[in-house]
C-alpha cells in the first residue's frame, strides 16, 4: 500500500468530456470516418462460432460501392422486383413523413418523427424478416409498417388521434402499434422493447414455435439498462432473436460519443456478451437486407442472437420539437459520405437496367397522391385539436379487462364534468 | 385437505396451475434446479422441465422485461422477485410497460402475468430484506396488488392472479411463509395444525381478487389489515378483549370498499394497520376513502398504525415492527375519542 | 428583480450557486452544450466549463448512481431527469441508494444532491410525457420533495434544495415553464409582466423547504394544492366568487402541517387537488392527515381532486386534467354538506 | 418477405437453459477449465490502446506457478515483508470470518458471509491501491478492511448490530462502512455501488485530485442494469476507476452460466465498451496484485478504466442461509483446481526461504488469539437479539440531517409504545 504522501506528488487526474467534431459555425468533417470498399468483408456461414468472428464489429459491410454496383459476398442477389418494392417503400416512407411533418406544422397535431435517411433500417429489414416475424421497433421504424402494407389511413389516424385512431388517441403521435403486422406496440420509455423482444423470442422458443423475434434501438438508448438486461437474457438463453442498434449518431443534442461512441463500435458490445456482432451500412439497404437475413437465419436455426449495428445518420431533427441547429453545423446531414439509401437503390436498379428516371419520378407522383388521398381519408375523421374524437367514458377503458369500481365512479364524475362544462 | 403452511400453499398453487396450463412459465433468481431460497418453487423444475421453471440472471429489469415479452407472446409468465426490496430495478418495466400494456394498445396487447415476492419485515432481514412497498404499486396505475394473510388464502388468491388477465403483484408476507405467527414475537404460536386457514385442498380452487374476508366480526371498532398485520389485530383484540371487526383485505387494488364501508358504518371507528412506512403508505388512501364514504358515521378520527418513516433497522427490528402494543393504543384511542 | 417565467429563474437558481459553489455539477440528458429540452440549463456549460455542466448517456439509473458516487465524494450534484415519467430506471438508485445513505451509514456518508425534472401534463405530451410521480417519492423515506408554481419560488427553493444537506427531488411543473397559466387552458392568460411571482431578484435568496404559503386568504374552505394546480385553484375560487384559503404547499416532504391545519381549522372544510391519479396519490396523505388532525373541526369530508386511475391519453388531455370544473364541483359539494 | 408457409416447414425452436457440469449426486469435474500456464500472458504497457489487448480477456494471468514460483512479466517483485503482510492479512480474514460464523450458528447474530478461497482478492486489491484510494466492495470484500488494519472489534460491534457498531444497529451483519478506511458503505442492492464508484472516481477527476476509485461485483451481480451503467459511464469520461468483477462462478444456487458465464469470460464484456479487460487468477495473490496495481496505475495516469475479472470459486455457501449440497456436488469447493490462496502464498514464500512452517503455525496461533480477543472485547458490548443495544430514539435519527416535525411525532409515539410496553 503506497503511503498517502507518495501519491500527493502525482499528477492531477481530469475528466474527460466527449465532445463531437464540430458544432455550429464549424465545418463539418466526415473525413475521420473510415469506409471499407463494398465487398471487401467476408461472410461467414451462420453456424460459425461467435469467437472466430470477433473481428467483424469494427469493419462495415457494405454491398453496394459508389457506382451502385453490388459486390462481394454479402450480395443477397434479391430480384428486380424485391428491389423494386424496397426502393418503393423507401420512398413511401419518406414522402409519408415529409406529409406528416407538415401536417405537425399546420397544427393537426402535436408531435412528429421523421426518419429521413435512415430508410433502409427498417424497409430492407423487413423485407429479409419473415412476415410474422414480431417485430419490436422505436419511433424511427415507420418503414417496417410501410414495407408490410399497413394502411396509412391507420397510420394518419394514429398521428391525428382521430376518430380513427385504434388505440383511442391515448398514445404520442407515431407510437403505432399492430399485432397482426407483427409491429409491437411502440413505448415512450427508450430501451424497454429490447428486453421485451428477447422475452418474446425465448417465447417462442420454449413453445417450439419458429418466428423469431427482431428489436431496434438507438445509438443514445444503448446506455439504458434495458440494453444490457436483453443482450444479457439473449446470450444466456440463446434467444432466436435479431438485436439491431441503428446508429444515426445523434440522440436529440448528444452526439454518439455520450453514449460510448468513441471508444469503439456499437456492434463490439456483442463481442462483450459472446454473440455475433455485424457492422452495417445503414444506407446501404443491401447489406441491411443480407445482415438481417444472415442474422434471421441463425436465430431460425437455434443459434442465438445477433447484434447488428447499423451505422447511418439523423439527417434532420430529432422531431419536431427539435432544431439540430442549435448543437451541430447547419446541413450536416447532406454531407454524409454513405449517401442517401433511396438514391443509391435507385441508382443500382438503374445501373441494372431495370429503372430509370422517367419511371422513378411517376412512382414518386403516384406515392404523392397514395399519401395525399389517405390523409384526405384519415381527416376525415379529425385531427388533434378539433373536438375530441374519443369519448369521455372511453379513457377509463382498458386501464383493467373489468372496469373495477373506483374506475366506475371517477366516469361517472368524469361525465358529470363533461356535463358541467357544457353548461 | 391437508394442513400447509404459506410456502407449500403457494407452492401448490403453482404446482396445480402448471399441471392445469402449458403456458405458465416460472422464473427467477434461484427458481430453478434450487426452488427459490424461501422455496416455493421447489420442485417444479423436475416436474415440468427446465423450459418452464427456470433460474435467471440476477437483473430484475431484465427478468420482468423478458417476462412482459413472454406474456406478448401468449405465455403467462409467473415471476418470482426474490424480496421486495430488490423489485426497484424492474419498476420501470412494470409501472410504465405491463401497468400500462393494456391501456396503450386499447387492449391489442395484454399480459397476463404475475409478479410474485417475499415481503415484509420480522424476519431480521435488516433494512433490505423487510420493505413492505405495497403503497408504490397501487398508486400507478394498470396494477393489480394482492398481500394474502394464510395459506388458504394464498394458494387461492394466487391461482385467481394467475388466471387474471391484467398484472398482478403478489406480495408475500415473509414473517408468516413458515411458521403462523400469532401477534406477539416474544410469545410461543400455536402451530398451523390448529388454524383452520392451513387447511388447504389439494386441487384448484380460487378466492377471488379483489374480495375482503371478515377475519373477526366485531361491533365496536374496525380495523383494517393485509398480510401480516391481520394476525397482529386478530391478537391485539383478542388480547385486550375488544369487541373489534377485523377486516382481512387481501387486495387493496381494487380494495373491496363495499366490505370496509359496510364494517366502519357499523362501528364508528376505524384503525389502519400496516407495516410499510407511514407517510404515502397505503393506509393513507384507506383513510382517505373512509372519511370521504363514512365521514357522518364516524365518531372518531381514522388512525393509522404503521412502520415509521425511517428504514426497517436490523437491531431494532421489533421496536420498529407494528405490533399489538401499538395498535393496542390506537385502538384505545378510537375508543376513547 | 426582473420578470423571469419559470424556466429563466430555474437557470437563474443554477447559475448563481454554481458561481458560488464551486462543487455544484449540472448533469442530465442534453443539458450541457444544449442547455436541456427545455432550455433550463441554458448557457450554463458556456460559463462553467464542460466538468460542471454535462451530457450524460441516456441512463437515467447511471445517471443518479454516478451523481451519488459524486456526492459522496464530495461534490454537489444537480440532475436533471429529461422527464418525470422517465425517472423510473433510476428508482433503485433514487430510493435505496439516495434516500438511506444517511440512515444506513449513520451519518457517516451523506448526500447533497438535487434531482430535478419537469412534470405534469398540460402540454399534449401523451402518457410518457405528462406524469406526476410525486406520491412514490413521498412515501419512501429519507427524500424531500418539492414542487414549486412560479418563478419567484423555483428560483428560491431549489437554491435551498441545492443548499439542503440532504436528496431532494424537484419536479417542475412543465405546463407553467414559459407561459403563465390562470387555470383555464382555453382562456387568454395575464402574461407574467403582470405576476407579482415572477419579480425574481438576480441574484441569491432562498425560499426556505418545509414552508407552505398561503396563496390566497379565505374563510369558507381550504384547498390544499401545489405546482399547477394552486393556479387552478386560485382561478376556481376566483371565478366562482368562493371565499376560499389556497394553501400552495411547496415542499410535500416535509409537509408544513402547521400552515394546513391552522387553515382548516378555521375553514373547517378541505379540498385538495394534484394531478397525479387519485389512488395512492399524496391527497390520500394529505386527506389522512387532515381528517387525523382536525377531526373535530371538519364540517364535511376532505374531498380529492385529481387525475384519474389510468395513464394521462393523448388526446383527452384536457378532459384528464383537473381543472376548475372538476374543483368547482368539489368545493360547491363541500360548502354544501 | 418470405410467406408464413414457407415458414411453417421449418425446425421448431428450443429454448437453451444453461445447466452446470454437476449437480449434487453427479462428480464434479473440472478437467474442462483451461488453465494457461503462470508466466505465458504478456504485460502490456499501460497506455497501450485498448483496440491492441483485444485478446487478453480470454487467457488468464498468472504469476504463482504449481511449484510456487513467481514467474513472467506480471510478477510484480514484491518484497518479502509485504509478501508476509499479504499472508497474514488472508489468514487473518480466514480466521475472523470462521469466528463469526461460528457467531452466528451460537445465535449471537442473525447472519454471515465468508469469503473461504476468495481472499486473495480483497487483500492482494488493497495491497496493491494506494491507502487512500476509495474501494467500493461487496459483501464478500472483508479482506479490504483487515488489510486497512480496520480494528476487529470494530468489524465484529457490526456484526452483532451491539451498543459499539458505529452503525447504530441498522445494517444487516457484514454491511461495514468506514470512510475513513475508503471503505464505502455496503449496499444490500446488488451492483448499486458500481455506478457509484464510477461517480467517485468522476469526482476526484473532476476536482483534479489524485485519488481513484475500485469497485467490486459478484459474477450474478455483473447482469444487473448497474453494471453497464457503470462501465459506460467509465468509458464515456475516462473514469479513474478499476472495475473488477469476482467471478467465484456462483450467485446463491446460480452457476456462472446463468449470468452468460457459458458464453464468454466476464473480463470480455470490457471489450464491449472499448476499455481494457483483464482476467486474471483470483486465487494468485501476486496476479491479483500486479493486475491491480497495472489497472490502477492506467487510472492514475488519466488513461481511463480497466475491467479485472478475478477467477475465482466460492468454495463454502453463499451465507450462514445457504446449504450448497442442495445445488452441487458435496466438497466440489476443494477439487478448485486453482488452489487456495493462502496455500500457494505460503508455499511461494517458503520456496524464497522467507517463511516456514513453524512460522506459518505462529501466525495462525496469533491471529486466532487476536480475534478471541477482539471478540472477547466487542461481545462486552452485546450480541444480536439480547436487549436492543440502540435507543428507541437513535432510530429516528439520520433519516435526514435534522428531524421533521413527522419523525419528531412518531419518536414520540415509539417512545410512549416502549413506556406502554415496560408496563
Ligand atoms: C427512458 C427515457 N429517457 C429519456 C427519454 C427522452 N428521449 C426521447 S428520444 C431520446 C434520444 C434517443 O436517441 P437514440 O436512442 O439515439 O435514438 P434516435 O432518436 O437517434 O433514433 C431521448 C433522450 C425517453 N424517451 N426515455
Ligand atoms: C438487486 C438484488 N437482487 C437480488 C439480491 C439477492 N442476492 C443477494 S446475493 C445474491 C447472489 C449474488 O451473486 P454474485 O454476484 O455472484 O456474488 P457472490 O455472492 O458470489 O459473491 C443474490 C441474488 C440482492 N441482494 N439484490
Ligand atoms: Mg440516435
Ligand atoms: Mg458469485
Amino acid at each position: 500500500m503506497t503511503s498517502s504522501n507518495e501519491r500527493r506528488n502525482r499528477p492531477a487526474l481530469s475528466l474527460h468530456v466527449p465532445e463531437p467534431d464540430a458544432r455550429p459555425g464549424e465545418e463539418v468533417d466526415f473525413s475521420g470516418v473510415a469506409i471499407p470498399a463494398a465487398g471487401s468483408v467476408a461472410r461467414p456461414d451462420i453456424n460459425v462460432a461467435p469467437a472466430d468472428i470477433r473481428d467483424l464489429p469494427y469493419t462495415l459491410i457494405r454491398v453496394l460501392d459508389d457506382d451502385g454496383k453490388a459486390v462481394g459476398p454479402w450480395d443477397p442477389r434479391l430480384d428486380a422486383d424485391t428491389l423494386r418494392r424496397m426502393l418503393r417503400d423507401m420512398a413511401m416512407v419518406r414522402v409519408y413523413d415529409e406529409r406528416m411533418f407538415r401536417a405537425q406544422r399546420q397544427g393537426k397535431t402535436s408531435f412528429y418523427m421523421k426518419s429521413l435517411g435512415e430508410e433502409a433500417v427498417a424497409v430492407a429489414a423487413a423485407h429479409a424478416l419473415d412476415r410474422d416475424d414480431m417485430c419490436f421497433p422505436t419511433y424511427r421504424q415507420q418503414g417496417l409498417l410501410i414495407a408490410r402494407d399497413y394502411p396509412l389511413t391507420e397510420m394518419m389516424c394514429q398521428v391525428y388521434s382521430n376518430a380513427g385512431d385504434k388505440l383511442k388517441g391515448r398514445q404520442l403521435p407515431i407510437m403505432y402499434s399492430d399485432r397482426e403486422k407483427g409491429f409491437f406496440t411502440i413505448s415512450g420509455n427508450l430501451g424497454t422493447q429490447y428486453p421485451q423482444a428477447v422475452g418474446w423470442a425465448m417465447g417462442s422458443a420454449i413453445k417450439g414455435d419458429s418466428r423469431i423475434a427482431a428489436a431496434w434501438i438507438g445509438d443514445g438508448a444503448t446506455a439504458e439498462g434495458d440494453f444490457h438486461n436483453a443482450v444479457t437474457f439473449a446470450g444466456v438463453y440463446r434467444a432466436p432473436v435479431v438485436l439491431n442498434v441503428v446508429n444515426n449518431q445523434w440522440a436529440i443534442s448528444s452526439f454518439s460519443g455520450i453514449a460510448g461512441g468513441e471508444l469503439t463500435t456499437f456492434a463490439a458490445r456483442a463481442v462483450g456478451y459472446g454473440i455475433p456482432g455485424l457492422r452495417v451500412d445503414g444506407n446501404d439497404p443491401l447489406a441491411v437486407y443480407a445482415a438481417t437475413r444472415w442474422a434471421a437465419d441463425r436465430a431460425r436455426s437455434n443459434l442465438g442472437p445477433t447484434l447488428i449495428e447499423l451505422f447511418t445518420y439523423r439527417v434532420e431533427g430529432h422531431s419536431t420539437s427539435d432544431d439540430p441547429s442549435a448543437y451541430r453545423p447547419q446541413g450536416a446531414g447532406a454531407k454524409w459520405p454513405l449517401g442517401d439509401p433511396l438514391m443509391r437503390l435507385k441508382a443500382h436498379l438503374i445501373g441494372l437496367g431495370e429503372w430509370d428516371e422517367e419511371r422513378h419520378q411517376q412512382l414518386l407522383d403516384q406515392l404523392g397522391e397514395e399519401v395525399k388521398a389517405a390523409q384526405k381519408e384519415s381527416e376525415k375523421l379529425g385531427t388533434l385539436g378539433g373536438e375530441a374524437a374519443q369519448s369521455v367514458e372511453s379513457m377509463f377503458d382498458d386501464v383493467f379487462a373489468e372496469l373495477p369500481w373506483h374506475l366506475q365512479e371517477q366516469r361517472e364524475q368524469a361525465l358529470a364534468e363533461a356535463e358541467a362544462k357544457r353548461k | 385437505m391437508t394442513v400447509m403452511n404459506m410456502i407449500e400453499a403457494l407452492n401448490s398453487a403453482h404446482d396445480v396451475m402448471m399441471g392445469r396450463d402449458p403456458d405458465i412459465v416460472v422464473m427467477g433468481e434461484d427458481v430453478g434446479y434450487f426452488g427459490g431460497v424461501f422455496r416455493v418453487t421447489a420442485g417444479l423444475q423436475k416436474k415440468y422441465g427446465k423450459t418452464r421453471a427456470f433460474d435467471t440472471p440476477i437483473a430484475e429489469g431484465g427478468i420482468a422485461g423478458t417476462a412482459i415479452g413472454m406474456a406478448a407472446y401468449g405465455l403467462k409468465p409467473v415471476v418470482e422477485m426474490q424480496f421486495a426490496d430488490y423489485i426497484y430495478p424492474a419498476f420501470d418495466q412494470i409501472v410504465s410497460e405491463a401497468g400500462r400494456m393494456r391501456y396503450r394498445t386499447a387492449g391489442e396487447w395484454t399480459l397476463p402475468m404475475v409478479f410474485r415476492s417475499p415481503y415484509g419485515g420480522g424476519i431480521f432481514g435488516g433494512q433490505t430484506h423487510s420493505q413492505s412497498p405495497e403503497a408504490l404499486f397501487a398508486h400507478v396505475c394498470g396494477i393489480k396488488t394482492v398481500i394474502p394473510s394464510n395459506p388458504y388464502d394464498a394458494k387461492g388468491l394466487l391461482i385467481a392472479a394467475i388466471e387474471d388477465p391484467d398484472p398482478v403483484i403478489f406480495f408475500e408476507p415473509k414473517r408468516i411463509y413458515n411458521g403462523p405467527f400469532d401477534g406477539f414475537h416474544e410469545r410461543p404460536v400455536t402451530p398451523w395444525a390448529k388454524h383452520p386457514a392451513a387447511e388447504v385442498p389439494e386441487g384448484y380452487y380460487t378466492v377471488p381478487l379483489g374480495k375482503a374476508a371478515v377475519a373477526r366480526e366485531g361491533n365496536d371498532v374496525t380495523i383494517l389489515a393485509y398480510g401480516t398485520m391481520v394476525h397482529v389485530a386478530l391478537a391485539t383484540a383478542e388480547e385486550q378483549g375488544i369487541d373489534a371487526e377485523v377486516i382481512d383485505l387481501r387486495t387493496i387494488v381494487p380494495v373491496d370498499i363495499d366490505t370496509i364501508e359496510a364494517s366502519v358504518k357499523k362501528t364508528g371507528r376505524c384503525v389502519i394497520i400496516h407495516e410499510a412506512t407511514r407517510t404515502g403508505g397505503f393506509g393513507a388512501e384507506l383513510a382517505a376513502l373512509v372519511q370521504e364514504r363514512c365521514f357522518y358515521h364516524l365518531e372518531a378520527p381514522v388512525q393509522r398504525v404503521t412502520g415509521y418513516d425511517t428504514p426497517y433497522p436490523h437491531s431494532l427490528e421489533w421496536t420498529y415492527f407494528p405490533g399489538p402494543t401499538r395498535l393496542g393504543i390506537a385502538l384505545k384511542k378510537a375508543l376513547e375519542d
